[in-house]
């Protein structure tokens, strides 16, 4: 993305990149709450839905909050050599004191300091929240609130430091000047394969949801998950067109390239479901959707149409396909973020070396090349691969390390009997739809 | 006094139940239900893992009527809710010893 | 005839359905029911004010069966649906007059 | 011993639960019904189309009784559920040849 | 609309009528999923809901994708004289190469090209899904597919072509030189009347469903459908004020119009109602918003205030009363698409010749004329009622051809079995909710 | 806000803050349909969900309606002196006439002055909205009709006045010359404490639904509650951040402190269920979500993030305390619009009082002070707590007027027999959800 930071521009405010960057960070949010918390919650059995819904919400909650006390600054702040390659000072900008807009994100395009740090909030929050759906129905809330937390802490937001605030792997970084500057417009690493890699990881942990695979596992309310893809689709525009951080021809690329790919992935996806399974599937078609905007946000402006076409479209085959992985390698990633956002990214992220062009609207950064089918050779590919697989592991190893902890400490997993009975009832003390029977008996609340 | 209970296709219940009032049925309780039997279910696939659904909607149809009435009542009830097709259900009688009118305690046929 | 009704844990569904085809049950009616016994019920709260919700999720299986063959079908289903654990419900067997297949109009054991 | 079973106005639920509890019965399975009678149903309208709905929400209570309690249990019942307007609902009582309790196999009066 | 080709601009971009079109842009996708899609999709009976969603979110994959290949240049080419007054060149921007700035839609302000093929993206795919009201409960989904894509190309890229696309209906073609330059801002006839018109041609080749008129069909979740009408309204500030192309006073002008013709059009509905069937109903509010929406669609900035309000209260009483022909004629048009799109597409058309202005902040094509009520004579009537009856024939006729052309090659109506049993089922192998009794048994996903 | 009157400005269009007010407008009417409506529906029994749906689309109706006719020139005319410091001459705009766009509201930032009606209209339509909250489940539905129109008109619409439309509680009014200019900049006071004292009057004058307390009142759908939630969240950027009435670092400080305040705050209501109930709820974080995002309301950009924590901090234990007084007090709050947004509104007003600062990005209107914590001493905090309590004693007694009247001329209340067999039916004829056993008989709609 062209959002980022650089240094000493005297600050003029535009306001329309201003206005698209204000809207962009709304409908961000709306992706997680309540898209992705829609999306997955209709996905899980009517007796867990609101934890779910409310992992969601607590991963706005206190990612939205460390992010304004030290996570933009630790993400984002100045500093970019020695171990400021792999997080900049969290207090530099502690609770975004001293942030000027001649030291924003958007300095360089006239956006306040204030709007960068309110798009980019956005995407640490939904980071976190992919995560939920890999380990659905069976962790500890307390064990959550504090994953959300740590994770953020010591994964997110130095990955975000790392390829956008400078850092590593960013445009400047080694592997740039090694190979190619590595192209993630919109966060194929940073997001996808980061949530994807820590999902696995937490699975292992975890283990199996009692009587997983075999057991009745349907979604409980397809509506809901259509109405969390569909809202993830608007939102994500949000995300890709706003990562161009203007109101700009590029941005216009990446929104394009966002609609159309998506369009296609999910007519491949059912494609492939139509010939696997002899249906075309509504959950299909909700997560095929899903699919192909994972897949183009890190090329999201950096392919022509063609190239989203194409990358929308192999998405939607490859992640139809990755989430019959859980089954035959026996890790229940409840809801398939590994098949979709650890595939999907990887997926979109290598594609790049392939289909990147600076023609047709398209952009990369300075440094970057045209992929290996416009004439670029393979060297951007090659940039690519060890980007994507760079992410991986990082992201695997440090979330492993970290849930184990947490499991040593204070544990990770819920009883059987609060997942057998229900974890609404026996977390939350809630049921998420009227049943007969319910009588109140106290009504005084303590005050 | 009897009860009359039919266990039929969803889709018939409207027909019934004019063909009861028409036996002179002056009430009846219904109530959802999922029947297994000689119907096949169905398959359902979520992400290419197959469920298979053996249960089949259907409907519980239950009158409470007069020793007398019950061979014309189940004969209406049988009649009205065939298809001929697998899956049309059961109908059964069990005796009952006693009836009330919750309204007015009123016991017995009168009750009905 | 006789009617054999369980009200059982939900949970257990799968395994008595099995268990009662394994018996020789050609058919049984399921729905759901929610039950008030032993077992506790829950406490919900919704801003601050308590609900007691005392009534169980519970499902309700019915099969119709040979006279000959109740002793049999009810031990299957209490063996199936045995947990051990409060709450594991009941089985009750009725006598049923007659039972009519309603696609053939069969009537008596054959339509069974 | 005896099966009790009820079909009342949903409304009167709690109140029957309690006086139930209070005439000894130990425990009751619940489920959903909708009745159809002398109570009138009513109609909806969907962009001027007229449906109408004749059936009416109702309760469905069953507890199985000894048949000494059978008549206190159906007089609490009946009371706690009176209101005295139409659709008030009946009370029925069948025959039941052997009650088992599932957690423990018991039959009988015990298995209550 | 002011949104149009003109020639020969250098482009200057304007970073706030871009922020406002790409914003807009993303609405009006809204508008179809999820918006319409739980519009109808509430209305439908829960055997059917997911078939319902899944023909929504295969018009915007569908239609997407050729809109991008060449559908915007079907439509927005640049020939317009000789066979071109109906179509453009299907393959001047095949995949959008070539598509400069300074030839795009919104050159004049400041708009990249490629903002407005996405603003007008969503339209594309919104005028296919909303025939799906017609059609529902009953269609082969493969026919579904195949229509989506013949009925784009052939009916709805030429039509927008002759409308916007500065052919036979455009300001410049020959009703404007012989009567008025006609008026349609938005889309009352490119849309509405276009997806009304065919959906009826559609619902006489599938014939009634089974059991209709007489049959149990209300809507299994009202909820649903409010939640689809809520966000349709919100999403229409796109359609509407985003038809302006920029981020200006002709834009408030349809915001204002869009938002009181609305909340008029609701209360006359619910009038209505009350004084025809005694109760004010849920459905009627929501099937009042739209069809408020769908009556200001053309006249959006052509209007004051009061012609505005106007507007909306007659399409209120009209629409409401117009959803009783099928019942009259025995045509099954299940979700009322004629009763509320054609109808209100055409009330809307029409009116406009009794109220157009160009006060107030109003606005209209040069060559236009005031309506009948504002001084400006019988003309412009005449333009408008020529501009309705010509889209109703065009649209009608050609549906028709292509409708049954697809009955003949591979049949349109699903089996009874189907229909009755339940489409989602039958076609989808899936249910929307969660009941007893489902139990996996195969678990391995060929992959 | 400083969206504001500013006479005899020559206008100069800017796109991009008029592309960001456009936004604002339009997600802020998605707050009350359908957000609002959702968060409140899913809290209602099944058998009222369509009612408490319908209520809520009624207010943007009539509200919408009157705004464009009288409203916004009973809001926004030009006098501000005797009687018209109270309210404005509701026929200088008439039907919006006249009002060219040096005389709107953002003629100072280049934003057309029907762009600012459109952005204020959606604050009207809400805060009649809110108060369907607090007499769920029991009003006559022409009573609420009747009392939207009454109510906006005798109170909202003046007090919009007396706070932004320079009248008596304006920055120019005599509480700005006695002590401070007052800061409300986004509507603590006029929409909040406004619709909070009206539904606290409207309950008391309706009385307990039957069976409360001790009934089971249970919230029939939490998801359509968190649905609600969430998008009222996603909305409240438009509603604070679009207060600023341009886009720029101001309406950033606003962004900002709503996001953070809203984070803090459900993690501080759930905190509190968690001390106190033992578990923290889902109702309870879709709670803390609007408790926060009511507090930070009148501070949006008066604050830092400092200040935006703490009051969200604070709001959300208070407000989570304040929900048990209707118990305590035995008035039937049905859905707590007293607990959260009179006392959630007032909470916010008075804070500022601590907080305010000028500093880190934040703003205030000229004449006003830093709050006690900032340095500013205790004048502010005074000129804040009396315009919290002017708020309170004019919303409370003229509603009680308003509502009093109403009783007595036409009853407020529905039948008893109505309220339990079920709003939804005896007052719309209709379910909510689809039930065994509806078959239609007539089918022939009178036309
Ligand atoms: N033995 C039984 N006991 C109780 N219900 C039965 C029994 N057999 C069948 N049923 C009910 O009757 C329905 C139809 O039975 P099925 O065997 O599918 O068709 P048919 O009766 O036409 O042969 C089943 O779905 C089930 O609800
Ligand atoms: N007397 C009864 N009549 C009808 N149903 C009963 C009766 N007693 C128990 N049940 C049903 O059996 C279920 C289990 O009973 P409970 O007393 O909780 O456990 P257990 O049978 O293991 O002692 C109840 O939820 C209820 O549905
Ligand atoms: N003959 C019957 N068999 C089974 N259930 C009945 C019968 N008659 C009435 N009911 C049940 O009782 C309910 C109340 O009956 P209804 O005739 O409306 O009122 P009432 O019993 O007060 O005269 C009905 O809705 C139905 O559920």
């Amino acid at each position: 993305m062209t959002f980022t930071l650089i240094a000493g521009d005297a600050f003029k405010l535009d306001t329309g990149n201003t206005a698209w960057m204000m809207t962009s960070a709304v409908i961000v949010l709306m992706m997680t709450v309540p898209a992705l918390a829609f999306f997955y919650g209709g996905m899980v059995r009517s007796k867990s839905v609101l934890n779910m819904l409310m992992m969601n919400f607590i991963a706005a909650g206190t990612v939205g909050f460390i992010w304004i006390l030290y996570g933009y600054s630790e993400s984002f702040g100045s500093a970019t050599t020695g171990i400021n390659q792999f997080f900049a000072n969290p207090f530099q900008y502690f609770g975004l004191i001293n942030l000027t807009d001649d030291k924003g994100l958007g300095a360089a395009v006239g956006v306040p300091a204030l709007v960068g740090v309110a798009f980019q909030s956005t995407f640490a929050v939904i980071t976190v929240a992919l995560i939920t759906g890999a380990i659905a129905d069976r962790i500890k809330f307390s064990s959550w609130i504090a994953f959300t937390i740590i994770w953020a802490t010591a994964v997110y937001f130095p990955l975000a430091h790392m390829v956008w605030g400078g850092g590593f792997l960013s445009p400047s970084g080694p592997v740039a000047s090694w190979l190619s500057a590595p192209i993630d417009f919109a966060g194929g690493t940073v997001v996808h394969i980061d949530a994807g890699a820590a999902g696995l990881a937490l699975v292992l942990l975890l283990g199996k949801r009692k009587g997983w695979p075999g057991g009745p596992f349907r979604p409980h309310n397809l509506p809901y998950v259509m109405l969390g893809a569909a809202l993830l689709w608007v939102g994500w525009f949000g995300f890709n067109a706003g990562s161009e951080g203007a109101a700009d021809g590029t941005a216009a690329r990446a929104w394009i390239n966002t609609f159309v790919a998506t369009a296609v992935a999910m007519l491949t996806w059912l494609l492939t479901e139509k010939v696997r399974d002899g249906r075309a599937t509504s959950l299909g078609a909700a997560s095929g959707v899903v699919a192909g905007l994972v897949a183009i946000t890190p090329a999201a402006a950096a392919v022509d149409s063609f190239g989203a076409i194409a990358i929308g479209g192999i998405a939607g085959v490859v992640c139809a396909l990755a989430i019959g992985l859980k089954f035959r390698y026996g890790f229940d990633d409840a809801l398939d973020v590994v098949g979709v956002h650890l595939v999907g990214g990887i997926t979109g992220t290598v594609l790049i070396g392939f289909f990147a062009t600076h023609h047709q609207g398209a952009w990369y950064p300075t440094g970057a090349k045209d992929g290996l089918l416009y004439g670029g050779g393979i060297t951007q590919l090659l940039a690519q691969i060890v980007v994507a697989a760079f992410a991986v592991v990082f992201s695997f190893v440090l979330t492993y390390v970290i849930g184990y902890i947490i499991k040593q400490v204070g544990g990770l997993r819920l009883s059987e009997e609060a997942e057998v009975g229900g974890i609404d009832l026996a977390v939350h003390g809630e049921t998420a739809y009227e049943s007969i029977g319910a009588t109140r008996l106290n009504t005084e609340v303590k005050a | 006094m009897k009860l009359v209970t039919g266990v039929i296709q969803p889709h018939r219940l409207d027909d019934v139940k004019s063909a009861l009032e028409a036996a002179g049925v002056r009430g009846m309780t219904v109530s959802e239900a999922s029947g297994y039997g000689r119907q096949r279910g169905h398959t359902e696939v979520y992400r290419g893992a197959e469920y298979t659904v053996d249960l089949v909607p259907k409907v519980r149809i239950e009158a409470l009527v007069d020793d007398a009435d019950a061979p014309a009542v189940t004969d209406a009830l049988v009649k009205a809710a065939q298809t001929g097709k697998i899956g049309d259900g059961k109908v059964w009688i069990t005796p009952v010893d006693d009836v009330i009118r919750v309204r007015t305690g009123e016991r017995g046929p009168g009750a009905l």
